[in-house]
């Protein structure tokens, strides 16, 4: 095990993928130069040349589409987007396009390409740099959708995200670049689809994922001491979703909260906690509920940005209510 | 039209390259009156939208590339699917929806696609092709391979954002990318007049630092030259061009639309200078003309057997695919 | 009264706006000379000349900022986007400008556009052509979404919509423009954020909207001659969400399912029947349930595009299967 | 930069504007300095994108506006804000994310707007504001008002589609709307030559029908008179224009980015062209100089002073404020 940042561990991933197949290569803004704003492509171009590590205009929506083709060709494309809010501006091209693709055509071509972006309120970056839109990508059929919380899964699952046939959306958070964890000295790939229990417990699930996972831990800290043991599921994947391990989970502790940054009216909070009711209706103790976002945009303000997204208290009060 | 190319480049090209250009005009018109009939009858449904008048852009273009060369198609996609070579069986069959077509059943008209011919595929969103297009040229060069690319589409893509953004990427790249622009006159009902303040759509290309030339798009040898030379500049390394081949509809935008707000005057010009017509004064030799129309007429009733014969997609094994 | 067609409810909504204020004009593709794709706009330029009646280039993205920049100096912009599968070319203006306008600006400003597009399944169109996708709106803060599935409450909800001061999304759906309903001779709004129950009944409810609500009424039909009651409440307004209308009607009934064309993953039918459970537990006999589109693109084949939405069977199935 | 109109315009100008213009320069420049302070002190959070070094170009284009023509603006928008009559406290205060500041705390420094200036907003999304601007234009038509419009924008902005549409548009309309083009030659760290393979930004106008001109962006009176030929031919009805006004940031793309990938031997240049400076030559009057800098001075730690005393935004009445 070596200890690294979660950032360094994407950069890994991206690495020793590189290493194995020339046909992986990078687009993105500032990615080869400057080795991309948040660091994780530093080195890359010396290493790799600039066949392979590409620099962009900002037109995100064509050179996700390139991302499309080169796929279609062969390639093993991975785009970054700065902000998962401009990834509004590739919508067609994703919804449309990447997520499409296999299913137009009957099955004849594949689009391995992975969109690789970062969102999460945290830093004062206001309403158009700190939005949490998975449940976007998660509502379209044709797309994987990969939300990672710590150095290990950014890195094992970036690589198998990269291997994986299917266009696949890997959301980063803002605040976890800098966060650091043991990732294992040698390869290894986390699976696409596989949640994990990031703690284990008996009198509550709580089910997160991304950088929420930290916040649930700390609340499951704070709850152990008043002697409530509950259990952090971080799905890591959302689609395809784990739903496996979350029955069992919640047919163990028959209670579960889903919570997440996104806002909740419409976030994917609403789904799981309604698949979970459909499938395990007389294993809960009560309804399923969901701790997450304010329906707002996320104001500059540090003060009300937080006052916008769970806290630690927020979470430990929930399980308090529901135990 | 100032700076196009030859009105009807008489000079000679390789007989075998004349012949396949007719055998794809005059397929492409027969399959697409063929379309409208089965439509008529209810065999096709969706959207339809005919090739017909324009047949020569996508005959010359193609004559112009070898197999292993991708193309990227538009919603007006069967010419091109044609001239690349498709069997017009597995075509016939994906456009009524029939579980042996080329996407089987599942794409129709608008998106069909094959992976044999390096087709890869027509598109449903105006200009969505075209940023795929210069993909899957850079994809080429990441792989370090000598194939181009050609990316159809038609003036009204050209008013949207992603032909900028993809003209420009592809000049910075040197991307062996040829942007095709079928310059047909009309988005659905719009006259390119109103769409853009400056008609020179071959003129965008130098805007973002892509050569951008006209040619007469009914004269399938201009648009086989063109492409040549564009290709060739592409396998050098010299990157994309634009070709702006204009051309008309011979009707309505799509099956059910009779066009009536078509100019008739301007279509009675661009009718009299028929694809089919001038394309047969090229190759000549009546002989081999009609051999050609023989074949393509039993290729195409036997595309019609085909697809009427054969299944419709099965719901359940349909329904059995869909992944969790 | 008069009987007419949606899209002719849509056309006099839109011409006795555009009399009744000048600041209302019109932004779309041949939506002036042709009429717009299903005659909505017919005679509109005619009437209010090309001023009032725009025809635009295929420039989706811009045209729908140009319309927030409209809005922003006091007019009331309508933009058609054909289909809402070519919404996606617009998601930045629509989530990152349109929604979220009034929020960064403190209140300074209202962005007062509808966005009016058109979308579901059945006409053999395809994956492109056939989205259901209100989903994604409903997510986004500081958006209305309208999805009326009769011609009056397409006429009166297209009449609020423009004279909100929100930007409102409002959905139409491609089997519904040819089908004739009242529509009251006289003036009449029917305000956003209130559901309608369109058929009242005891023993479930079916929580629906758009082109659904027919197949729930046919169900319901069927339902009745079995003996079963089924109260059918169509939404009308997705956000806002008529939450006291639907708790209500529940809490009557003990029993829900939601019904929705889109996907059933990530779909509004996860997001209210969670909404539900954690607010009438109690007074529920069992999980709300969904039934709702397969998680798949829509096919180009009549057959097997039939079989990716609810049938009315399926419905009918759904409510014995509970009560 | 051949096209450059007069590299620096020394025709004389209505003094008033002359001192309007330099004041805006100086506060623009003074404002930045004492942001990049606050920034270190940690009362301003999020990102920061210094206009040093940009200040003619928005100084002199807004010397061309009446109070009610519009303006939209950029990430990069202090310059714009200040120009267009800003009150400082409450840039300030914005800025510092208190409740008395423009948007109440809830937009900062990249999402600055003010309505009773006409002041559409800055925006996050590169290029975002374009199709807003040409929007507002449109709006303006609809009202039959005489406002004129105008977008700021950057060289990177320009390779984003929504650049492309929005010309096409305005020039298709005739829409009362002015193209600013700040090619500060940089998008972050990509220098221009790397984001398209044609550098004549201005000439993407004709491109699209749209007349673009060059001018030296260092120089307020340069762009003054642009800007205010634009507006004159906006209001004749005649339509949009493209200016391409070549500046260069003094700095990083933001307060954190020391900007080591510039070319520092250009970047002397630039300085060397200092738009305070040229403008001082202009305005010529120490005196007049002089008076100007002390009432900036005073006014902008009238501000510092305003911001620090307001108070944070309520957090129950933010919450409270959520609509369901
Ligand atoms: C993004 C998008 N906008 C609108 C449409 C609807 N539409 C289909 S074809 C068409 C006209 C396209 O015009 P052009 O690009 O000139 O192609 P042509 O039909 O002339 O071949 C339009 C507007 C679409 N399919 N996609
Ligand atoms: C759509 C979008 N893509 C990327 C970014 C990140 N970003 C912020 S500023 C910037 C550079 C913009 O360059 P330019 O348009 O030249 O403006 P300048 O910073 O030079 O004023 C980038 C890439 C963004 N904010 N929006
Ligand atoms: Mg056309
Ligand atoms: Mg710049």
């Amino acid at each position: 095990m070596a200890e690294m940042m979660y950032r360094e561990a994407l950069r890994r991933a991206l690495d020793e993928e590189m290493q194995r197949d020339p046909l992986v290569f990078l687009m993105g803004e500032t990615i080869a130069e400057r080795g991309g704003s948040y660091k994780v492509t530093e080195g890359l171009l010396q290493k790799y040349g600039a066949r392979r590590v590409v620099d962009t205009p900002i037109a995100e929506a064509s050179f996700t589409g390139m991302a499309v083709g080169a796929a279609l060709v062969g390639c093993r494309p991975v785009v970054e987007i700065l902000f998962v809010d401009f990834a509004m501006l590739v919508m067609d091209q994703i919804v449309n396009q990447a997520a499409k693709y296999e299913f137009i055509s009957g099955g004849q071509g594949k689009v391995p390409m992975v969109l690789r972006t970062q969102g999460g309120a945290g830093n004062g970056l206001a309403a158009q740099h700190s939005q949490s839109l998975e449940a976007l990508f998660y509502h379209i059929p044709g797309l994987k959708v990969v939300m990672p919380s710590t150095p290990a899964d950014a890195y094992g699952l970036l690589k198998s995200a990269i291997r994986d046939d299917d266009p696949v959306v890997f959301i980063e958070h803002k605040l976890l670049y800098m966060t650091r964890g043991p990732v294992p000295a040698q390869e290894a790939l986390v699976p696409l689809g596989k949640a994990e229990i990031k703690r284990p417990g008996r009198d509550a699930t709580l089910i997160t994922y991304s950088y929420m996972t930290l916040k649930c831990l700390e609340a499951a800290a704070v709850l152990e001491k008043e002697g409530i043991d509950v259990e952090v599921v971080d799905l890591r994947t959302l689609t395809p979703l784990d739903t496996q391990t979350l029955l069992a989970s919640v047919r163990r502790t028959g209670r579960a909260i889903v919570v997440h940054e996104a806002c909740k009216r419409g976030g994917v909070g609403g789904d799981i906690a309604a698949l979970l009711m459909e499938e395990a209706y007389d294993d809960l103790d009560g309804p399923v509920l969901r701790i997450a976002g304010r329906n707002t945009p996320i104001p500059y303000n540090l003060t009300i940005e937080k006052a916008c997204v769970p806290s630690v208290q927020e979470i430990v009060a929930g399980v308090r209510g529901m135990v | 039209m100032a700076n196009m190319v030859a009105e009807e480049e008489k000079a000679t090209i390789p007989e075998a390259v004349a012949l396949e250009i007719y055998r794809n005009i005059y397929a492409t018109r027969r399959f697409e009156l063929r379309c409208i009939e089965l439509y008529r009858q209810g065999r096709i449904r969706g959207y339809l939208h005919p090739y017909l008048g324009e047949e020569a852009v996508a005959a010359g273009a193609c004559a112009a590339l070898r197999p292993q060369d991708y193309i990227v198609s538009t919603h007006r996609g069967h010419g091109h699917c044609i001239s690349k070579g498709a069997d017009l069986r597995l075509m016939m069959a994906e456009i009524t929806g029939k579980a042996t077509g080329y996407c089987r059943g599942r794409g129709g008209s608008m998106h069909i696609s094959s992976k044999q011919l390096n087709h890869l595929g027509a598109n449903g969103i105006v200009g969505g092709g075209i940023p795929i297009a210069a993909g899957a040229a850079m994809g080429i060069k990441v792989r370090q391979g000598d194939q181009v690319v050609v990316a159809f589409f038609s003036d009204g893509a050209s008013n949207n954002g992603v032909f900028a953004e993809s003209l420009n990427m592809a000049g910075i790249y040197r991307l062996p990318v040829i942007f095709m622009l079928e310059n047909n006159h009309y988005a659905v009902s719009t006259p390119i007049e109103c769409a853009t303040g400056c008609c020179d759509l071959a003129g965008r290309g130098p805007a973002y630092g892509v050569p951008g030339i006209c040619v007469d798009g009914n004269d399938a040898v201009a648009v086989y030259r063109a492409t040549l030379r564009a290709a060739e500049r592409a396998r050098r390394g010299e990157g994309p061009s634009l070709i702006e081949a204009n051309t008309f509809r011979h009707g309505g935008h799509h099956v059910n639309d009779p066009g009536l707000y078509m100019d008739p005057k301007l279509l009675q010009e661009w009718k009299a200078r028929d694809p089919v017509a001038i394309m047969q004064r090229i190759v000549a030799d009546p002989v081999k003309i009609q051999a050609i129309e023989g074949r393509v007429e039993a290729e195409l009733e036997a595309a019609v057997d085909f697809a009427a014969e054969s299944p419709e997609p099965d719901v359940a094994a349909f329904l059995a695919e869909i992944p969790d």
